[in-house]
């Protein structure tokens, strides 16, 4: 019989290898099922994971790993330092959302005005936008104890219907014939949020992600605010006892993923998306959720994680596109590949045993 | 030689039943058409914005020719994507925006509309027509001002039940819409969403409704009238046809019934023969160009006047249009 | 706006068959966040339950068939969930978002050549008297059996929770899974039972959506029915019962604002769109802002990992 | 009790073993229960006690030996085949399920329980009978620990055992109550239950075991009669060498340090108990031994002086300042600090290493941060500092606090406050479950502590430790405390009256025993 033995302390040399050795299952599995599709498994598999970093057009698929990346990574930092905490918001989305409206707002209104202070007020105003709403699911909890899992989850679904009233509406494009979306930002100077390297099309979020990437690692290993998140996470009454206060440390790790999720929906908005509409949320603040979790929970986890998604996604078009792989099966090869990661995990914490089995 | 590569770009799985679905059966009447002469390819849901330029990117690097993006979200980003690779011609569905390799496609559905509308306003006993809409764009509302058009010629008492569903497809909520419109006394559906699921409803209540997208027959075998379908193959093909025969040119096409791209399903034999009359004989004068579906006069909803006598819309006007004309009920949402 | 025509007896019975689907997902959910275990691929096993019973239905033409795959359908794929939570003690919550995305891809892949097919019909209640009584009779006897079997299979789940032994055992797993242990009850065996239940209920739900609600094969076509089925489950604070209650709540206020626009109310679309979600954040913020009640009614142990030491 | 060197053998051990990685738990452990005899299995922590009782009642699969029971051979696969044979097991920690009535509670551990209306019958017909009564429709959480223990008999008695295996039950019971379980105990034996009897309470097993087995590190190092034997024999037979007993020097108590007046409180926790007009004082140089059955509002009473929970600001006063509204680190700040009874969870986080452990309480007085950035350097420091002075075996400061034994995290734990030069000192339980010698080595530090002027409050269940190093001594009974009294020349009695008596149980079995004596000597 198999059975789990814990580690004392989780093993190093594991993490490491724990998902490579899931992405290699997956690379088998995912096989199989192209193979059963009829389409070539290792072309499939080369597709995914190997053109879009090494391949023809590779220095034009590289920044845009980092382009796809960013949001996810930006979100998922958020996120990771609530989750540690014990804090569940699985909202981000709607967080995405109202960090866009809110910054596209600001930004519409000073139309058609060329002042350089515009970008940075609508980089405030998205960041304000999502912690605002990040702050309701916070406080029902604080004041009510009601779950946040099913609030934050409740208004995603929310801002979704704010957003299409807003492209249909307030936030509508005066001269844009009548369809729904507002004017493109993207094309106005003073509220574009620019291609910093031109031809690679990373822009501010990029930059973004990364510094808080290394922000949430200074915070988690050096601060003492990191130090009290990973606490409450571990044992919410050790951490009181610390003289950690709960009700704040969900106020500020609400705030902090709320915040860091509108400004990945401000950064998308004025840069790639460029213009507010019904359909501008496209399930960022879902996949994040994920890829704090493949990521560990660990900023360079994340910022990996982050990029092994947005491999999937591009390589997972380049399969469409060459070999007519449906995007159904490509979800699904997601889904495995998320399965096998979160299964190997299992071997960082424990130890396999083949043995007598205790009863 | 080369076969021309073509691609589609989706905004949704073709497998929708739905617009890119109809999409995707364009492709394959192409892929039908010219056989070895094409190789094509598509990717299904793909988000508006910055995707799909990445999409388009990927396509138009690996050496596609010919480009079909068949979403209005994707008016951005193709006219982006088309000025860094000028030698790739793009067709860019129910946008308003041309480049010298940028064309536009649209189909006049409101043609449909209006023979649909013809028909309902004859049939609808209780002089209710309910209407289930997706979302307040000018497309929808066009739909909407030329079926009430169309029904009130025939039938001055008809009045349109409309519900907002804001959704494209979410059979649930159809369902529900469609039995909520039944309790408000209709007794005919028209739907500008993708889902048989309203006229599952009515043939299960024993009204009338009219197959979208697709002809729906079998899901209301009594309850059908006809149906407005997109059939995208002409077009497909004679665009592939210009590229192949180095004619293609950047061009603004907005095509109906006659060309088409709008199809109108065949009559059920609920509809009376003079009633199938009367709606043949508008298509027929739509084809021929006798007639308009929204000449004058017609009135806005405040009583304003749109169109005198014998006036016809301008395709600017139709193309952004944001009112209901005179005797529609309601507001528009915003 | 025409009040006149409003019929309760309408909102009633379209709001039981609006309810069924969720109904179905949020028992089985409760039955397996009962045993302890938070399982957030509702949505996933409901989808896959939607493709199976709709291409076992569509293959024999009997959707009674179709459902019962679409019951195993869901509990099979609950199982992937249940190996990876219950055996590699992979996080419950990661689980169950790839468990969704996954279910999603997979119903995808294999509905590619369904779509746009009518399923057989499912049979309704037609007893002769019975079904043409006034409010009564459509509210009681003119239902397709998965309403009556929905409604009884909340009875059942409470009946079995509250008198049964297993019913025990299964809320002491969800309560102190240690202590469970120590007692010699199987944990993990018991969890990968509660979750197969609640898999084969979401593929339930799932399936009636594609059988009998729409009755059509499109992808993605439960469009977040899976969420709002786990929000129920809070909102019931863990009790059969109140689950009921919870969908058709649920499921009145969607058709309601429908059913608004159509008597010609004039209210902003999109607020009434989001109405539902609105209510039950509100609901949900009563129920627990009484902090005692709402800490002893949820399952001391959900969501943790258990891991037998010895 | 009966005369038990005839009685036949019920169960015989041979040779078991039990290995877990890195120990043997048992090795080869071998002895005979004889029915209706009451059997001690002693052990410092550690030992392999609960890993044996654990393989009797099929939990745990021994790797090799034999179990024989009435002559039969006996190898239950799980609890429930051990259960069909008779044998039956309270816990050391509580198997109970808080959100589940007592009847629902008890039909768990039973077998084939009959219809509950019929088993609700049942249980308050035994419990009367045995002097246990419980109210078959409360719910469990609701109870105090001693009756959450009679739950956990009651469901043993219920099934009529054979042999009943009881891990360290007196822990959370007055002795009053203590005297009735025992009188129980006695009963079942005098109607022939055999009874395996795990306890680290010397004086109670010399009361009322016939027999005993030593277990060290696993092995069977000795038998013998506990009767016969003083607790500090028995003590002496366990840890394989000779003990030491804490000193102290006599002193004049101080000024006041630490005064709470009228202080009240709500509990937090549904299941928990509110403070009521709680008023006590501490001197510098004191120890004021609190003593009370656990669950009478200890934990609430350490929170306020911690700062857990906030207060009407002058409900506690140090050195004449108010601090009832300061959070726990302001007032560490004030050199106010508390060692909680939880050691995982509570006063140390299980998944991080003794050096965050350290950082936990030791930020503020130890200076660990700068402007809000943690100083490892110096927190490593920290951790190696109480790991060499207060003797922690770890392999270590980078191993999680899990990662250590109960008796080694204790010691971590109080040494992490000691160490941190507190005036006020609160401590919970601080040897609960530790074995002799560590213990003994906790409680000098305390004591040494005081030496040095602290003002210290002890809070235990263990009577014989709050008499061995309290000045004063006062008890906590739901909710309320006693007036304090000085420590010296209390009786047994006095104490239990102090702690509330039986509370409320009839005492069914009335002869007042004469053993028991205050403290270990
Ligand atoms: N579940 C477990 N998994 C891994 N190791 C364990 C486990 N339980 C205990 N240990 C290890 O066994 C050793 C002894 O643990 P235990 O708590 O039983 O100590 P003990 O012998 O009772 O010590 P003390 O007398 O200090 O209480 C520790 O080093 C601990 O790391
Ligand atoms: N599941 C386990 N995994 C690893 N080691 C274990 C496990 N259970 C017990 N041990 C180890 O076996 C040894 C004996 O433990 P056991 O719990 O039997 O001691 P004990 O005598 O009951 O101690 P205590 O007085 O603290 O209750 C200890 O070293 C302990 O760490
Ligand atoms: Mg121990
Ligand atoms: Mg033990």
């Amino acid at each position: 019989m198999i059975r789990l033995e814990k580690r004392a302390t989780p093993s190093k040399q594991w993490s490491l290898a724990a998902p490579l050795l899931a992405v290699l299952l997956t690379m088998i599995a995912g096989g199989f099922m192209f193979a059963a599709l009829g389409k070539d498994p290792v072309e499939a598999i080369r597709l995914i994971f190997w053109d879009p970093i090494l391949g023809e057009f590779a220095d034009y698929f590289r920044p845009q790993l980092l382009v796809k990346a960013g949001p996810l990574i930006l979100i998922a930092i958020g996120l990771s330092l609530g989750f540690r905490a014990g804090i569940w918001n699985i909202g981000a989305e709607g967080q995405y959302i109202m960090g866009a409206i809110f910054g596209a707002a600001v930004g519409l209104a000073f139309y058609p005005a060329e002042l350089w202070i515009i970008f940075p007020l609508m980089v405030i105003a998205g960041a304000v936008g999502g912690t605002l709403w990040a702050m309701i699911p916070a406080i029902l909890k604080t004041k009510f104890n009601t779950n946040e899992i099913l609030t934050s989850l409740m208004l995603v679904y929310i801002a979704q219907e704010i957003l299409k009233s807003m492209a249909n509406g307030l936030l509508k494009n005066p001269e844009g014939h009548g369809f729904p979306g507002s004017r493109n930002l993207a094309h106005y100077s003073a509220s574009s949020n620019p291609e910093l390297i031109a031809g690679t099309g990373m822009h501010w979020g990029v930059v973004a992600a990364f510094i808080a990437v290394i922000a949430a690692y200074i915070l988690l290993s050096r601060h003492i605010l990191g130090f009290q998140i990973r606490l409450t996470g571990e044992s919410p009454r050790a951490a009181r006892f610390a003289s950690v206060r709960p009700n704040l440390l969900i106020v500020i790790c609400m705030g902090l993923s709320g915040g860091l999720a509108g400004l990945a929906g401000l950064f998308e908005v004025t840069g790639p998306a460029g213009q507010i509409t019904d359909k501008f949320n496209v399930g960022y603040g879902f996949t994040a959720i994920i890829v704090a979790f493949l990521g560990r929970l660990n900023p360079i986890g994340i910022l990996l994680a982050g990029l092994l998604m947005a491999l999937t996604y591009i390589g997972g078009e380049m399969a469409q596109l060459q070999l007519s792989i449906p995007a159904a099966a490509i979800q699904a090869f997601q889904g495995m590949l998320l399965f096998f990661l979160l299964a190997m995990d299992v071997l960082t914490n424990f130890r396999i045993r083949f043995g007598r089995e205790a009863a | 030689e080369d076969p021309l590569k073509v691609g589609f770009v989706y905004v949704g799985p073709i497998g929708d039943f739905g617009w890119s679905y109809e999409h995707d059966q364009g492709r394959l009447a192409v892929v039908e058409h010219f056989g070895d002469a094409v190789e094509t390819s598509y990717v299904e849901s793909v988000p508006e914005g910055a995707d799909a330029e990445r999409v388009l990117t990927q396509m138009a690097l690996s050496g596609h020719d010919l480009i079909f993006t068949t979403s209005f979200g994707y008016m951005d980003p193709t006219i982006n994507v088309a000025a860094k690779f000028p030698d790739v011609k793009f067709e860019h569905a129910t946008g308003y925006k041309n480049a010298d390799n940028v064309s536009t496609y649209s189909a006049r559905f409101y043609e449909g509309r209006a023979v649909l509308g013809t028909i309902a306003g004859h049939m609808t006993e209780t002089n209710q027509v309910g209407y289930i809409a997706s979302f307040p764009i000018p497309e929808v509302i066009r739909g909407i001002n030329s079926a009430y058009i169309h029904a009130q010629k025939v039938n001055p008492d008809v009045e349109f039940k409309i519900v907002w569903v804001y959704t494209w497809f979410d059979p649930a909520k159809e369902a529900d819409a469609a039995t909520a419109l039944i309790e408000q006394g209709v007794d005919v559906i028209m739907q500008h969403t993708d889902s048989p699921a309203a006229m599952t409803i009515a043939e299960e209540r024993g009204i009338m409704a009219f197959g979208q997208a697709s002809d729906m027959a079998q899901f209301g075998p009594t309850a059908r009238l006809s149906s407005i379908i997109d059939d995208w193959a002409p077009y497909y093909i004679a665009r592939t046809q210009a590229v192949i025969d180095g004619t293609w040119e950047s061009t603004s096409t907005w095509d109906g019934i006659k060309e088409g791209m709008v199809e109108i399903g065949e009559f059920s034999d609920r509809v009376p023969a003079e009633v199938q009359a009367e709606a043949q004989a508008i298509s027929d004068s739509i084809v021929s160009g006798e007639y308009h579906a929204f000449t004058g006069p017609l009135n806005k909803q405040d009583g304003s006047v749109w169109l005198a006598e014998g006036e016809t819309a301008d395709d600017g006007t139709l193309a952004g249009m944001d009112f209901y004309v005179e005797g529609v009920e309601g507001d528009i949402p915003n | 706006m025409d009040l006149s025509s409003f019929d309760p007896v309408v909102l009633i019975t379209t709001m039981m068959i609006a309810a069924t689907p969720i109904l179905l997902a949020a028992l089985g959910e409760l039955v397996a966040e009962k045993a302890g275990v938070l399982n957030l691929g509702v949505e996933g096993m409901m989808i896959f339950g939607a493709i199976c019973g709709f291409m076992i239905a569509v293959n024999t033409g009997s959707p009674f068939l179709g459902f019962v795959a679409a019951a195993v359908g869901g509990a099979v794929l609950s199982l992937l969930f249940g190996l990876l939570t219950q055996y590699l003690l992979s996080n419950q919550v990661a689980t169950g978002l790839a468990l969704t995305l996954f279910g999603l891809g997979l119903s995808a892949l294999l509905g590619q050549s369904y779509a746009g097919i009518k399923p057989p019909s499912t049979e309704k209640l037609d007893l002769p008297v019975l079904s043409d009584l006034p409010v009564v009779g459509p509210i009681l006897f003119s239902h397709d059996l998965m309403v009556y079997f929905a409604i009884a299979l909340v009875a059942g789940v409470w009946a079995v929770l509250k008198y049964t032994r297993a019913g025990l055992i299964l809320r002491a797993v969800g309560e102190n899974h240690d202590a469970a242990h120590a007692l010699g009850y199987k944990v993990v065996r018991i969890r990968l039972l509660a979750i197969m239940f609640g898999g084969a209920c979401a593929g339930l739900g799932g399936a009636y959506l594609s059988l009998v609600r729409v009755p059509q094969w499109t992808e993605g076509m439960t469009a977040g029915a899976g969420w709002i089925a786990l929000a129920i489950v809070v909102f019931a604070s863990w009790k059969p019962w109140r689950v009921l209650l919870g969908a058709w709540l649920f499921g009145g206020v969607t058709f309601l604002q429908l059913y608004l626009q159509a008597a010609g109310v004039s209210i902003p679309v999109e607020y009434l769109s989001m109405s539902p979600y609105v209510i039950t954040i509100v609901v949900l913020v009563i129920m627990s802002a009484d902090k005692n009640k709402a800490a002893m009614n949820a399952p001391a142990s959900l969501g943790k990992q258990f891991h037998a030491t010895h | 009790m009966s005369d038990t060197g005839e009685a036949p053998v019920l169960l015989h051990l041979d040779g078991l073993t039990k290995a877990y990685p890195g120990v043997v738990a048992n090795d080869s452990v071998s002895f005979d229960i004889r029915e209706g005899e009451v059997h001690a299995l002693l052990g410092e922590n550690g030992a392999g006690k609960s890993t044996l009782v654990k393989m009797i009642y099929g939990l745990v699969k021994p790797d090799s030996g034999t179990m024989t029971l009435r002559g039969q051979r006996f190898e239950p696969s799980e609890p429930r085949a051990a259960r069909a044979d008779g044998i039956a097991m309270v816990f050391q920690h509580f198997s109970l399920f808080d959100a589940l009535n007592v009847a629902e509670n008890i039909a768990l551990g039973m077998e084939k329980p009959p219809k509950m209306g019929d088993l609700a019958a049942k249980i308050k017909e035994v419990s009367e009978e045995y002097g246990l009564p419980l109210d078959p429709h409360a719910t469990v959480g609701n109870l105090s620990a001693g009756e959450r223990q009679r739950v956990e008999i009651i469901r043993c008695l219920l099934q009529d055992p054979k042999l009943l295996i009881m891990d360290e039950p007196t822990s959370v019971l007055t002795p009053q109550e203590v005297e009735i379980l025992f009188e129980t105990l006695r009963q079942l034996s005098r109607e022939g239950t055999a009874i395996l009897y795990i306890s680290h309470k010397l004086e109670e097993i010399r009361s009322l075991c016939d027999e005993a087995t030593v277990l060290r590190l696993g092995k069977v190092v000795g038998s013998c009669t506990p009767r016969e034997k003083s607790a500090r024999e028995l003590a002496e037979m366990m840890v394989g060498e000779v003990l030491h007993v804490p000193e102290r020097a006599a002193k004049d108590a101080g000024e006041v340090v630490l005064s709470v007046s009228d202080l009240s409180v709500d509990s937090p926790n549904p299941f928990g108990t509110s403070l009521k007009n709680v008023s006590l004082e501490v001197r510098a140089g004191e120890i004021l031994g609190i003593g009370g059955v656990a669950g009478n509002g200890q934990d609430e009473l350490l929170a306020a002086i911690s700062g857990e929970a906030k207060t009407d600001q002058g409900a506690v006063t140090v050195h004449g300042k108010a601090v009832g509204n300061l959070s726990p680190n302001e007032r560490r700040k004030l050199a106010i600090l508390a060692a909680p009874e939880e050691r995982l969870g509570h006063a140390a986080a299980p998944d991080m290493s003794l050096i965050e452990n350290a950082l936990l309480t030791g930020a503020v007085r130890k200076d660990l941060t700068k402007s809000g950035f943690v100083n490892w350097g110096a927190s490593r420091e920290f951790a190696r500092e109480i790991i060499k002075k207060f003797d922690v075996r770890t392999p270590g400061s980078t191993n999680a606090a899990r990662s250590l034994s109960g008796g080694n995290l204790q010691k971590f734990v109080v040494g992490r406050e000691v160490l941190q030069d507190p005036d006020v000192l609160v401590v919970n339980q601080p040897t609960w479950g530790v074995d002799a010698s560590a213990a003994a080595s906790i409680r000098q530090s305390l004591l040494d502590l005081a030496e040095r002027g602290a003002a210290i409050i002890v809070i235990s269940q263990d009577l014989d430790e709050l008499m061995e190093i309290s000045d004063r001594f006062a008890a906590l009974n739901e909710g309320s405390l006693s007036d304090a009294r000085p420590a010296v020349g209390l009786t047994v009695d006095e104490i239990g009256l102090m702690m509330g008596g039986a509370h409320g149980m009839e005492v069914a079995h009335s002869h007042p025993d004469e053993h028991h004596e205050g403290a270990t000597s």
